[in-house]
């Protein structure tokens, strides 16, 4: 079974990898929030190679159902109503996406650090840690399990968290209730 | 239980598959289960027009075939020769992307639609989690349908079909909540199997929360798939036709499909939670090919007869006000659906997961003694 | 059932959340403040009648207790060892209290809600019996002094509270400072005796006390005043006095009287079942160490003292509340004396059945009291002598009130007998064992000649005769049975009778309910701590439950500790010649009441025109008043205070404050010149310029844009990374 | 790995049905674009500006109520499947008590938004205050 | 199969979203960036569960940070809006000041 684990492993890191550098390399900003949904699929497939389906099947619901609906409502919000600033063919803000000269150097430079960081890094982590691939089983009941034993208390300060998320972004978006025109 | 179809075939026919014929057994039923689902999608929309036919009192398509049964084809044919037609000022990456979306989730979601104890495709271990997440792609398909149009009626439609499909995923999700609770798993197996052939071991009358949670459910799978009296995203005197107005041909074919689709296996869903799904009486699932067959028999009567109510109601309600469409998501479905949610795991805690009829055999029982 | 922290607890913090609770909503809730509080009072009843049925019905052996600790802090460095622990102690003495305090508050909860139903502030009066009760039942849970003292201030500032409750009234805001600073004198006495004890056993515990006083560490002497003291009885001498504060014993019993002005049943709750018990049971707990200390003398004369006094006075009292009042000072002198001679079970038995008594017999005040309004002040009357014939208006409260008074005057089949006639023959077998003790137990009988005397005055002045003001018995409210008014008296009244303490009739073993069964259970229960079974032994730590601490049965030993058959029967002989006395003389007390008041054969009025100077002394409540605050206050305190006061005005002020301004003058004008130089030439112009330097080079960096902060961050995470290799 | 094989193909086959049918279709359509063809449909007129500019708040708001309570859902989903097991071990009332506890939290956030009118479609943003107001007249 | 390929993989959307989070103008596209980086981190916690032989703490851990990443977009995203009622612009380099 190891040559489908392979073929998938390969393909959902195609999309994900494919994905996350689409998003990065986009002109337009619609169309990386769907390279970025294909990114997300991606590692929502590189999940299940991991075994964890119950993540990947979250990540699924709460990303792609979600996060991306979001963002694209959040992108048509703020890209549409200013008519007067100079639009784009799709009327979106024209701003510089990938900006000039020094910023493709700056980046490089990052990407090129960031890289560095990252292999040394990696050796450290795979020299120290021997592989052992652990057995492959059921992981709902056990995040279950764990969520009401052990992180009970991270599952119920979850919910004070979304409630703060959810009173907080609410009131934040809430339209204007501009006085002006009630007086 | 068998898990999967290849374990089925391999433990009747005494024989391993190595992983070729995995993939090509996988392969062919895949193909199988997605062409008869195009095939009852394609039916749907036959079906759709002949039962507004009946209840309208007009012939419907009969020239095509037998009683018209052949006009679906007839469609695909002419679907196949439209232009394609792509507005000038579209996204067109967009345009192109978003029909596909909406048929890969649709037919994504098919992997888990529990047809028989055997013949299911993937018994993942968080089955009916995993069929919401795959259903949520299709809102973003629609919505980006809209939007990649660039006109004015698509747009109002993708962004009401959005809005509506997340927000009636809610009470949805929640449903489904407590069913799992009754149950104990998120595995079809586990879902369907805990119930059993006759309507008192349904989890539909498993206990009053659940009754309504049936009624919940199916409302929002109605609302989810755009179904009338919920189709605001496509509503023909409002919007022209919604999200799908600029597209043509196959393209509009694909969003069509992936409706009809998504509408069965909603269908099949709430014949499998809440109406017993394939299970059959007496023992008869042990007879092998036979009994897959008969439970076959049995889960596509009990969706098909959920579709026909679909297509009933559509031609029976007007349709709804979107403020209304919110207003009754997220002012009364939600709130019920959070409270059967609460009231299923009290019952649960209270009658040690017995269901109203064990409790009232429990009690004949006794007072018979 | 397994006892942990959680089951134990919710007694005390129930109480306390609703008082919480209800400090926040009484505002606009009342109603449901009202419930709240009730409930929270029933559930821990609840608890305790569970509590009570484990331990006291032989679940557990009879000296079976709990103790679990958890770390309050631990200051602890190296050798040193400084950690305060808190914890429960529970066995059979904390069970039946615990019984006690619950019922009698829910019981008086039960009547406030029809007493204090038309006050303004009849919410907030709940808040502070919730507060109160919870700090009583926390009191009743310690397991050390130190948990003891934080409940027993609590229920002082309560006490304050409600004393001070009709704040308007006059008088009110003054008594309920005189109460709150009498006791005062107590608590300071109390702490120095927690010092003195955690200095030597670097503990408070209870049982960690006992184990000291057991392995007789206690015993070194501490030099005060130059005079070298054993510890355990200056410590034992310290604790007492906060007994004598709380409990109102004979030096310090001023505040009792006074705290009549809050609302009858916080009398009832605070200053006649619970709160005044809280003193009495802490000498209980903590009898070991009077006992090594060879405090029992002096304990039992102060008992003596303040019985036989607090009944003199009750005798002029005419305020229905007042007697009442002296009465539970006399009764708490009972219960002291009891300590005093060693009567253990029988002081707390007293100290149950007094406060299931007196908790009615004020409750049935209360009901007299509400039930009579003045006709031109429409306030509430309480003078005796304006009543009169009320039995026939209000029967039940009379009913109650008359079991509780035929319970306090000790006569048989009632509580008192059993529990106050057991002291007294404690006191006359030690009377006849040593000569000291012959001046307590004389007091003592005293006391139970009055106490009949008086209690009956009072009946006789308010149920019988003809009603004196006619017009008060007009307007006065016919009693209709209600649940919250008359059920409470009821329940209280039936719990006066003398065979729910004893499995005797009367006490003393003479007439037995079941004649197999050998001893009484308060007999059995409730005993004096044997210390030699804390030797070695630590508490339980609280996390770990399952802690079993069996230990085998000590029997019972119905002979006093007295070895030989001879000696036993002489103290048994003593014990019925007690109880028969004190039965005759609490006969005689009543019939010279009744000769008195009803037949009217000896007129008061003789009495007091013949002793008109004791009369004058008994109402002014023999000077003490006076004493303290005319002589004590006056002319002691207050010149010392002037004394302080012309040191620090005449003196520290004058030399030590002023002579500072002269230095200060002078440093100034060498701060100045240090400020133009240095300060201000190089200091203050330099960093002005050094500032503008850093300005330039910051200002390129702090541009405020955000990416070219996380840039600069992952340069600088990246370089650390690269710099020092990681460890995972 | 082989369960998870199933969605793989399925997705592949959905690809396989688009791209068939687009291709087939490309082969056999006609094809003669025209300016007014791909003109996007407004009754007949030319379009006129943009249709991307018109986006309301409220979209966003319920996009943003939604996704609350998406995560919640997908958090309680391994809690509800592990429930009954509890229930059978004994232990059940504890994870009841932090399922209400968690519902009650999320209950308190969906009042929240009621109260404030974010879940209202026709809006006004108005106060109660003004409803109030508009109730006496 | 080893770790290996998982952490170039997560190595690599780490990097993706490190650079639109520097290279970007936009803030809703910094937002994206944000999101690759914490699945990048995600998928880091779930391959190390199965390979370190950890329990099954990182999937929990992983859902945790998804259910942090669907709060922070909800607010960040609402900022984002706020902000550009008040500018007219989600231009990054506009939101230097404090104040509006």
């Amino acid at each position: 079974m190891n040559m489908f684990l392979m073929i998938i492993f390969t393909l959902s890191a195609f999309l994900a990898v494919g994905g996350a550098l689409s998003v990065a390399f986009a002109k337009n900003l619609i169309h990386a929030c769907v390279y970025l949904l294909f990114s997300l699929i991606g590692v929502a497939g590189l999940y299940l190679t991991l075994g964890a389906e119950f993540v990947a099947a979250t990540q699924l619901v709460v990303y792609v159902g979600g996060v991306v609906v979001l963002l694209l409502f959040a992108i048509m919000l703020t890209g549409g109503s200013n008519l007067h600033h100079v639009t784009s063919r799709f009327g979106l803000e024209s701003t510089p996406l990938m900006g000039n000269l020094r910023t493709y150097i700056m980046g490089i430079v990052t990407a090129l650090l960031l890289i560095a960081v990252l292999c040394n890094v990696l050796q450290g982590s795979i020299s120290a840690s021997a592989v052992v691939e652990s057995k492959f089983s059921s992981t709902v009941e056990q995040i279950g399990v764990k969520l009401v034993t052990d992180h009970i208390l991270a599952f119920e300060i979850s919910s004070v968290l979304l409630l703060g998320a959810l009173v907080g972004a609410a009131i934040i978006a809430r339209p204007y209730r501009s006085s002006e025109t009630e007086n | 239980m068998n898990e999967t179809i290849v374990s089925y075939l391999g433990e009747t026919l005494g024989y391993s598959f190595n992983w070729a014929g995995t993939l090509a057994i996988f392969f062919i039923a895949s193909l199988v289960l997605a062409s008869i689902m195009a095939l009852i999608g394609g039916l749907g929309t036959y079906a759709e027009r002949k039962i507004s036919a009946d209840i309208q009192m007009r012939y419907g398509p009969n020239r095509v075939g037998p009683y018209g049964i052949l006009q679906f084809l007839a469609d695909g044919v002419k679907m196949l020769l439209k232009e394609d037609c792509i507005p000038r000022d579209s996204d067109r990456f967009i345009f192109k992307l978003s029909p596909m979306l909406c048929l890969v989730g649709v037919l994504a979601s098919l992997a888990v639609l529990p047809t028989s104890s055997g013949f299911i495709l993937a018994n993942l271990n968080v089955g009916i989690f995993y069929l919401l997440g795959a259903t949520s792609v299709v809102g973003v398909g629609i919505f980006l349908g809209g939007y990649s149009s660039n006109s004015k009626w698509a747009m109002l439609g993708g962004m009401r079909g959005a809005a509506q499909i997340i927000s009636y995923e809610v009470p949805v999700t929640l449903t489904i909540l407590s069913i799992v609770l009754i149950a104990g798993g998120l595995s079809m197996n586990t879902l369907v199997g805990g119930q059993g052939a006759f309507p008192n071991d349904w989890y539909i009358f498993h206990n009053p929360f659940s009754f309504i949670g049936f009624f919940v459910y199916f409302i929002g799978s109605l609302a989810e798939t755009n179904r009338a009296p919920f189709d605001i995203p496509e509503a023909e005197s409002e919007l022209v036709s919604g999200y799908h107005t600029e597209f043509s041909g196959m393209r509009f074919a694909f969003f069509a499909l992936s409706e009809y689709i998504e509408v069965f296996v909603l269908c099949a869903i709430a014949a499998a939670l809440f109406l017993g799904g394939y299970n059959i009486p007496f023992g008869l699932q042990e007879h092998g090919l036979l009994g897959q067959l008969l439970q076959l028999a049995v889960f596509f009567t009990k969706s098909f007869f959920l579709y026909y109510v679909v297509i009933w109601i559509r031609w029976t309600l007007p349709r709804m006000r979107v403020d209304h469409l919110m207003i009754l998501c997220w002012k009364y479905l939600t709130p019920i659906a959070l409270l059967n949610l609460v009231g299923t795991a009290v019952w649960m805690y209270c009658f040690d997961g017995k269901s109203f009829y064990m409790i009232l055999k429990q009690l004949f029982v006794a007072s018979g003694q | 059932m397994e006892y942990s922290i959680s089951t134990i607890l919710p007694i005390m913090l129930l109480p306390f959340f609703a008082f919480v609770l209800n400090a926040f909503i009484v505002k606009k809730f009342t109603k449901t403040a009202v419930a709240i509080s009730c409930v929270a009072i029933f559930i821990p009843f609840i608890m305790a009648m569970r509590i009570f049925i484990d331990f006291v019905f032989n679940k557990y052996s009879s000296d079976y207790y709990i103790h679990k600790t958890f770390t309050w802090f631990d200051l602890s460095a190296g050798a040193q060892i400084f950690k305060v622990q808190m914890g429960i102690y529970l066995d059979n003495m904390s069970a039946v209290m615990l019984l006690m305090v619950t019922g009698v508050a829910f019981l008086i909860h039960l009547f406030s809600t029809y007493y204090m139903h038309d006050d303004p502030r009849y919410g907030r009066f709940f808040v502070y019996l919730s507060l109160f009760t919870s700090a009583m039942l926390g009191l009743v849970l310690s397991d050390n002094l130190f948990s003891v003292f934080i409940f027993w201030e609590l229920m002082g500032f309560c006490s304050y509270s409600l004393i001070g409750f009709y704040y308007e009234k006059e008088g009110a805001g003054n008594a309920s400072l005189k109460a709150f600073m009498t006791t005062r004198v107590g608590d300071v006495f109390f702490l120095l005796g927690i010092v003195a004890l955690w200095t030597t056993i670097g503990s408070v515990s209870y049982v960690e006390i006992y184990k000291a006083i057991a392995e007789s560490s206690l015993s070194s002497p501490v030099i005060l005043f130059g005079l070298g003291i054993p510890l355990a009885t200056f410590a034992g001498f310290c604790i007492f006095m906060g007994t004598i504060g709380k409990s109102a014993q004979f030096p310090l019993q001023v505040w009792l009287p006074d705290a009549m002005f809050g609302p009858t049943p916080c009398s009832a709750l605070i200053h006649a079942a619970t709160m005044v018990a809280a003193g009495v049971y802490l000498s209980l707990r903590m009898y070991p160490l009077m006992d090594a200390g060879g405090l029992l003398e002096f304990i039992a004369y102060i008992g003596g003292i303040t019985a036989l006094g607090a009944a003199t006075i009750a005798l002029v009292q005419t305020d229905i509340k007042a007697v009442l009042a002296y009465s539970t000072i006399s009764q708490l002198g009972y219960m002291v004396l009891g300590i005093g001679v060693g009567a253990y079970s029988a002081s707390l038995m007293h100290l149950i059945t007094h406060a299931v008594f007196k908790a009615c017999l004020f409750l049935s005040a209360g009901s007299v009291i509400h039930a009579l309004h003045d006709h031109h002040t429409h306030a509430p009357v309480q003078e005796m002598p304006r009543m009169g014939g009320l039995r026939k208006k209000l029967p039940y409260t009379f009913i109650a009130m008359l079991f509780c008074t035929l319970a306090i005057s000790g006569i048989p089949l009632f509580s008192a007998f059993v529990s106050k006639d057991r002291i007294l023959g404690d006191a006359l077998v030690m009377a006849a064992h040593s000569p000291i003790y012959i001046v307590p137990a004389i007091l003592g009988f005293c006391g139970a000649f009055l106490t009949p005397f008086y209690m009956f005055r009072m009946i006789f002045l308010t149920f019988y005769g003809e009603p004196r003001d006619q017009e008060l018995y007009k307007h006065a409210h016919d009693e209709h049975f209600s649940y919250n008014r008359n059920l409470p008296l009821l329940i209280l009244a039936v719990f006066t009778l003398g065979f729910w303490y004893s499995g005797s009739l009367t006490g003393q073993g003479i007439v037995k309910v079941f004649p197999e069964s050998k001893y009484e259970w308060f007999q059995v229960l409730v005993e004096k701590p044997v210390l030699n079974k804390f030797l070695g032994r630590t508490a339980t730590p609280l996390e770990v439950s399952e802690s079993k601490e069996f230990i085998e049965h000590s029997h019972y030993d119905p002979n006093h500790g007295i070895a030989s058959e001879e000696e036993a029967h002489h103290v048994h002989l003593i014990h019925r010649f007690g109880a028969a006395a004190s039965f005759l003389i609490a006969l005689c007390g009543i019939l010279l009441a009744y000769s008195m008041y009803i037949t009217r054969k000896f007129s008061p009025e003789w009495w007091t025109t013949t002793f008109a100077q004791w009369t004058k002394a008994l109402k002014n409540r023999y000077y003490f008043d006076h004493l303290y605050i005319d002589i004590l206050i006056q002319k002691l305190l207050h010149p010392f205070n002037n004394l302080l006061a012309w040191i620090d005005m005449g003196f520290y002020d004058r030399y030590a404050v002023d002579g500072w301004e002269r230095v200060l003058a002078l440093s100034y004008s060498v701060a100045r010149w240090f400020d133009n130089i240095v300060i201000d030439s190089v200091l203050v112009d330099g960093s002005g310029i050094s500032v503008r330097f850093f300005n330039i080079v910051l200002r390129t960096i702090q541009n405020g844009k955000i990416q070219f902060y996380f840039l600069v961050l992952l340069f600088v995470l990246a370089s650390y990374v690269l710099a020092f290799k990681p460890v995972i | 790995m082989d369960v998870y094989l199933p969605i793989f193909l399925l997705i592949f086959i959905a690809l396989l049905i688009i791209f068939g049918a687009l291709i087939l279709s490309y082969l056999i359509r006609p094809s003669n674009p025209s300016l007014i063809k791909q003109t996007a449909y407004e009754c007949g007129e030319l379009p006129v500006g943009t249709a991307w500019a018109n986006f309301n708040v409220r979209f966003y708001v319920v996009a943003l109520v939604f996704i609350i309570f998406d995560v919640e859902s997908a958090l309680m989903f391994p809690v509800v499947a592990v429930y009954k097991r509890f229930l059978q071990l004994g232990s059940g009332g504890a994870v009841l008590l932090s399922l209400l506890v968690f519902i009650g939290v999320l209950i308190q956030g969906v009042i929240y938004c009621w109260r404030k009118g974010d879940l209202d479609w026709i809006k006004s943003y108005r106060t109660s205050s003004d409803v109030r107001a508009k109730g006496l007249k | 199969m080893g770790i290996i390929p998982y952490i170039v993989v997560s190595s690599i959307l780490f990097i993706c979203g490190i650079i639109v989070m520097i290279a970007r103008k936009n803030i809703i596209a910094i937002l994206l960036g944000i999101e690759l980086v914490l699945n990048a981190a995600a998928l880091n916690f779930v391959a190390f569960t199965k390979f370190n032989n950890m329990n099954i703490d990182g999937h929990v851990f992983a859902l945790f940070i998804i259910l942090v990443a669907a709060a922070e977009a909800a607010v960040g995203l609402a900022i984002v809006i706020r902000f550009f009622q008040v500018r007219e612009s989600i231009h990054i380099d506009s939101a230097t000041q404090l104040q509006s």
